[in-house]
């Protein structure tokens, strides 16, 4: 298997998806000449044309639109937010036309677009720029999330995403993790949504986290092994579909769950999972879920004030401790 | 342990469809000018409407203006701020030969319209017997809009409407039978039962729908129009929505895109003075939405949307256009409702003469005068108003005796839904 | 106290602060000449003027930016959405810039606006109007979100809505509890945020509710007492601050808990009350709380499937029969 | 049992702040048209760029149009669809003798835009160690606009702009040390550190605000015009975006309610021919921005944005036209960033011949040149240079000495949090 970085596993997923089907393309604000402005589509410009990796203008409602008209009368599809902050301008047009148009026309007109771009805070880019919609989106029936931590899940997931159909894909990627080396598939290989990852066997608490924040789950597993405590790691991958059931299996044998997310507490995916497990795995509970997430702040942007906010190894390994009522 | 529902991908819209729609609305293209008599300039002119029965296409108007083509040219807005708003409205003559000639067209026209007012007259009275829910926003008045529209396109290209969407949606070519049907949440419905009035779907006629978020249509009909220029596959996209809607978002960046991008769409605001309860000069900067169009780098276009013909010699131009590589257009279209927004609306905000003076330009009327002109009698169209009574029964009949909307439809129409 | 309809109520609120404080202003599609499009201004525009009652236009995203930039320069707006649906063209605005201006300047520039309209599904209005919106808005900081459920709550908490500080409030009033009568309080009587109402006392199970679920709760509660089961009925009022005191404190002791709402079921206010109250109250649980909620599906037009969307009372019922493990 | 945070409400913005704001930009108000040379008609101008250092205000040009208020007139834009795009700039003259008796005047202006290059130059300097995070955007090149348009307000009026605000928050009169302090994330910062460099804020001075998202300000300025309006109190709201903003739904929906209320507000676009790696001809369906403004009813104004002089004779014109009731305007500023759009864009979309030609027309340039034909000294514009260095350095130590952000501040803006 080659390695590549989580960058350069996009750019091939998207380049190899073009190259296969005619109908898939790439709009979204300087993806083509200026190759994109986290560089994921470095090189489809020259090797696919205007006609095909097409730069829009600051219009992210209507080339959101754009997308979901195309993907409604054939054609695939991959819209790029520059951040997904800014989709929160293109918001009716996901929620209200891209999930529902399926179903509000009796199954006859499915919307095969995927929406994708770089989810959660960079580096002190402050409240405006800082935030993670994993929550947000994952509420809406009709919309498919995900949100892969690996390269490999990064090649193969949207590899998925641009084959899927007939509803729309919201793929988070992490800018934070673009860098990131790690081996990756072919172009036929391609993972299923639904199906979680277990990152790290244990047998003491599971560890449930995604995005950047399964590497701040891994990380505090590492920790608290020395002390004996053996976590399981595991990321669902994709938030929507859920894969509950590798979520309760795992809880069903360790008894003890955290749950790690960089989106903000009040709902969403995190609480989401909480309930899920406290409905399916009840008696099996030996202690309350605990989740760490963003805190319940707008972000600031002094560095001080937010590595307060994000989610830390320190709070997970903490968390870890109050689940298995161990000392820190 | 725990079961989550997975559904099977639906067929895919067909890709293309090329078969002719010879509609009510006829798929012949008429490429010159519509004839009739000299439109008016508003609702000031009341010397017109007090003749709304008299057929009076005057042959010295066909003389005086000979040529056809010239003036079917739709005018060009050109325009800065400050200057009065003085719309220039096409205008369009007729002679009873011309019209002659056209007969069977202008039946068709008025079998079409005349079947989407009888159409909307039941839903109403549907929904007052409890049949039909939710809201309901009819055409009533604006039919000549959505059929001359339709007489302007090919069956393969795309149409967009907004939820005032069942005469457009009849127009393009749907079965009154499964309009109804939809309206009465029945699994026959054009969408299963599922969108109800505001969301009619038919991909066989390209009909892609009517929505309920203002303005929300339009930058997808930008992306229909940019398949049409990525495949090159030589379809036009009409998208239509109101006055109220040109002060929204999705008017915007729609426009912005298509006029940047040059895309072959024609954004065709349907101006029925009203968004909702509240008279355009309220909620517009501009005096004619035509006024809009230059900011996007594209013409803005005013037709009297009452006529029927004017309407089709209007679009057939700047569909033409658009099919031709020339880019989009907007084009306003002068119309009026005559109920209210909605059915729940007792249109209490304006006065019975305005009602009144704008009936004299029924485009019904209108059209019975053209028809008049081209040697139609009244018995014939008596004819044509009993049989479309019999479609329109036997729609209301078909929607009643339908099944209701089916949960397997319902759950099959989304994926990766939770196990609530 | 003087008896009245929910829609007189909020009426009434906003009068009452009108000619309190000239600062306050009501602005939103058709609320001046049509009177509202649900009545709920009837009356404002006579007795206040155009300059005080605005129409406007068809632009959301325009007009929530004016209402959040004339809170900023000192003046208490309260914009109407005709229903809340229309929120998503102004999501950004409400999300970037509503709730986090406060924050972003340091706390220099409070940003006092109401937004306010009917929330939830009417009858038969199909997906694109049926959206219950509490559990969007909750997720984010910045922002208060207050959704009342009886004519009382709806004038004293809309009265405290507007004369808040410093943040916005997103005020959800249910467009089918309109019509509904109740006692009112007077032109001082405020409600503050915060503060959940026991609706009805019991002590074998809690069960939450909000807005028009709070009657299906009610019912059930009624249903079931007649077999011995003694249901908690519980308002929150405000979800975002949440009491979840008052909740936890029930539930310590009822050990058991029922979670009625109309939003979505992934994630939102439903799945956070489950986490809190896991979270705080993990030993004094019996049986796992149960949420009913809509159904996971964009909702249908046609009555007969609209019906097995929405949350009703059979399915409050069967969940109340679940968590006390009673025979139905 | 669970403990909530609940904070105290903050201090409300003041409402009114009426002293006289005698920042370095000046608040004198000079109503007739700023003196200069004749402006050129853009990059192609090579024979100008040549000379960037000479004062060439020629006396000929003063005697042959010596109506300095004509002169001032903004051009007034008033075009339809399809003509070619034929922007008329507004020239600006100059005479010796003019000039010289706005020397102050311009030793202010040019003492601002000076402080805004080194100002910047620092927080470039600061970001590379490492001192400074997030994104940055340098102001570099548009000086004139920020600095002319602080020019032509009063004290209490309003202004918003971009992230790209450094430069606009220091001409509206916030000091250095606040400013460079915030992108330190100082507790001391104008945004207590909470902001950073893209949401710069200072209700002293109202300017209210930096924002992050394209065209998100845009309809807050309608609404603090709005309350103007609402209360009479005789401000202008001025806002500021870039070129890219004008496709985005914020910019549609602020200036259709903007141009229907008639609201006291200048929207003014800094048009620097990019939005981030993008020139303007493959965003913009129209050529000039200006374009743009007829649609919604207001005029559409072009201004050459590198001349601090045309900057403030043009907005005090559209200013003074607002505050008395006018309505808005959309005002669109040529200038040019030299820089790349933040400081990790190395730019390279653009030749490097472009921007030496763009460079020849910088505003320092162009404003010396002023300054010499009014009769200043080098030495005098050194001990200025001198001066603000000093500020400059001054800013730098306050920001390294200053208290970082409080965790407080950042609790107590918001309220009703939850405890996570
Ligand atoms: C974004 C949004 N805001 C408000 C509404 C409520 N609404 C439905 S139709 C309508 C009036 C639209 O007027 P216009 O665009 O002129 O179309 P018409 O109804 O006259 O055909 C309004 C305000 C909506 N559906 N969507
Ligand atoms: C809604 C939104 N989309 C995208 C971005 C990312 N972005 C930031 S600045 C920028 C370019 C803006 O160009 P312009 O409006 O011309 O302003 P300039 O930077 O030239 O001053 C883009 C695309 C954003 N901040 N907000
Ligand atoms: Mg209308
Ligand atoms: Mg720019």
């Amino acid at each position: 298997m080659a390695v590549q970085t989580y960058r350069d596993a996009l750019r091939d997923a998207m380049y190899e998806e073009m190259e296969r089907d005619e109908r898939v393309f790439l709009m979204g604000e300087e993806v083509g000449h200026y190759q994109g402005a986290y560089k994921v589509s470095q090189g489809l410009l020259e090797r696919f044309g205007e006609r095909r990796v097409v730069d829009a203008p600051i219009a992210e409602g209507g080339f959101a639109g754009v997308g979901i008209g195309a993907a409604m009368v054939g054609l695939k599809p991959i819209i790029e937010f520059m951040t997904w902050n800014f989709s929160f301008v293109a918001f009716d047009q996901i929620v209200s036309n891209a999930s529902k148009i399926f179903q509000m026309s009796g199954g006859a007109i499915p919307v095969p677009v995927v929406f994708r771009g770089p989810n959660g805070a960079a580096r002190q880019v402050a409240a405006q720029h800082s935030h993670s919609v994993d929550g947000l989106y994952a509420h809406f029936p009709g919309l498919q999330v995900v949100i892969p931590s690996t390269p490999a899940d990064a090649k193969g997931l949207l590899k998925t995403a641009i084959r899927d159909e007939p509803n729309p894909v919201i793929f988070l990627e992490g800018e934070t993790l673009y860098g990131l080396k790690g081996e990756v598939g072919g172009a036929d290989d391609l993972i299923p949504f639904g199906k979680a990852r277990i990152g790290r066997e244990g047998s003491d608490v599971t560890v449930i986290a995604w995005g950047r924040c399964y590497y701040e789950a891994l990380s505090a597993a590492e920790a608290v092994a020395e002390r004996g405590i053996e976590c399981e790691v595991i990321d669902p991958r994709t938030l929507r579909p859920l894969d509950i059931d590798a979520l309760v299996t795992s809880v069903e044998k360790t008894h003890r769950c955290v749950i790690v997310h960089e989106h903000l507490p009040y709902g969403g995916v995190g609480a989401e999972i909480v309930d899920q497990i406290q409905r399916f795995a009840f008696d099996a509970l030996d202690a309350p879920i605990i989740r760490v997430g963003s805190r319940d702040l707008p972000m600031p942007y002094a560095s001080n004030l937010e590595s307060l906010v994000l989610p830390t190894v320190e709070r997970v390994v903490e968390a870890i401790e109050a689940v298995t009522y161990a000392e820190s | 342990m725990v079961e989550r529902a997975q559904t099977n991908a639906a067929k895919r819209a067909p890709a293309r469809k090329t078969s002719g729609g010879s509609k009510a609305a006829g798929s012949a293209r008429v490429l010159g000018a519509s004839a009739g008599k000299k439109s008016t300039k508003g609702k000031g002119d009341k010397a017109q409407a007090k003749a709304p029965d008299a057929a009076s296409a005057k042959p010295s108007d066909a003389q005086r203006k000979p040529k056809e083509a010239a003036e079917a040219k739709a005018t060009k807005r050109s325009k800065g701020a400050g200057e009065p708003s003085a719309a220039k409205r096409k205008k369009a003559t007729g002679s009873r030969g011309k019209l002659a000639g056209r007969r069977d067209e202008l039946l068709g026209y008025f079998r079409k319209m005349y079947e989407i007012r009888r159409f909307e007259e039941e839903s109403a009275r549907g929904y007052a017997q409890g049949k039909i829910g939710g809201f309901l926003h009819l055409y009533i008045g604006q039919e000549a809009v959505g059929v001359g529209i339709s007489a302007a396109l090919e069956q393969e290209d795309y149409l967009f409407q907004s939820y005032r969407d069942h005469g457009v949606a009849l127009a393009r070519g749907m079965s009154a039978n499964a309009a109804m049907a939809e309206l009465y949440g029945k699994d026959t419905g054009c969408s299963r039962g599922l969108g109800g009035s505001m969301h009619f779907f038919d991909v066989a006629n390209n009909f892609l729908g009517g929505y309920g978020i203002v303005g929300g249509q339009i930058p997808l009909a930008a992306g229909t129009a940019f398949k049409s220029k990525y495949t090159q596959d030589g379809r036009v996209t009409v998208c239509l929505f109101g006055d109220g809607a040109t002060n929204i978002a999705g008017f915007h960046e729609a426009l912005s895109l298509a006029g940047l991008w040059k895309l072959p769409v024609i954004f065709v605001c349907e101006n029925n003075e009203y968004s909702m309860g509240t008279p355009m000069h309220r909620t517009s900067p501009v005096k004619d939405i035509a006024d809009k169009g230059p900011g996007y780098g594209m013409e803005g276009v005013i037709c009297e949307g009452h006529d029927v013909l004017q309407v089709k010699a209007c679009m057939a131009e700047v569909v033409e256009r658009a099919r031709t590589g020339g880019g989009p257009t907007l084009v306003e279209m002068k119309t009026y409702r005559f109920r209210g927004h909605s059915i729940s609306d007792p249109a209490k905000y304006r006065t019975d003469e305005e009602v009144k003076t704008r009936k004299a330009q029924d485009p019904l009327v209108v059209c019975r005068k053209h028809l008049a002109a081209a040697g139609v009698s009244d018995e014939e169209l008596a004819a044509i108003e009993e049989e479309i009574e019999a479609v329109v029964q036997a729609a209301v009949a078909f929607a009643e005796d339908s099944e209701p909307a089916k949960v397997e439809v319902m759950e099959n129409a989304v994926y990766a839904p939770l196990e609530a």
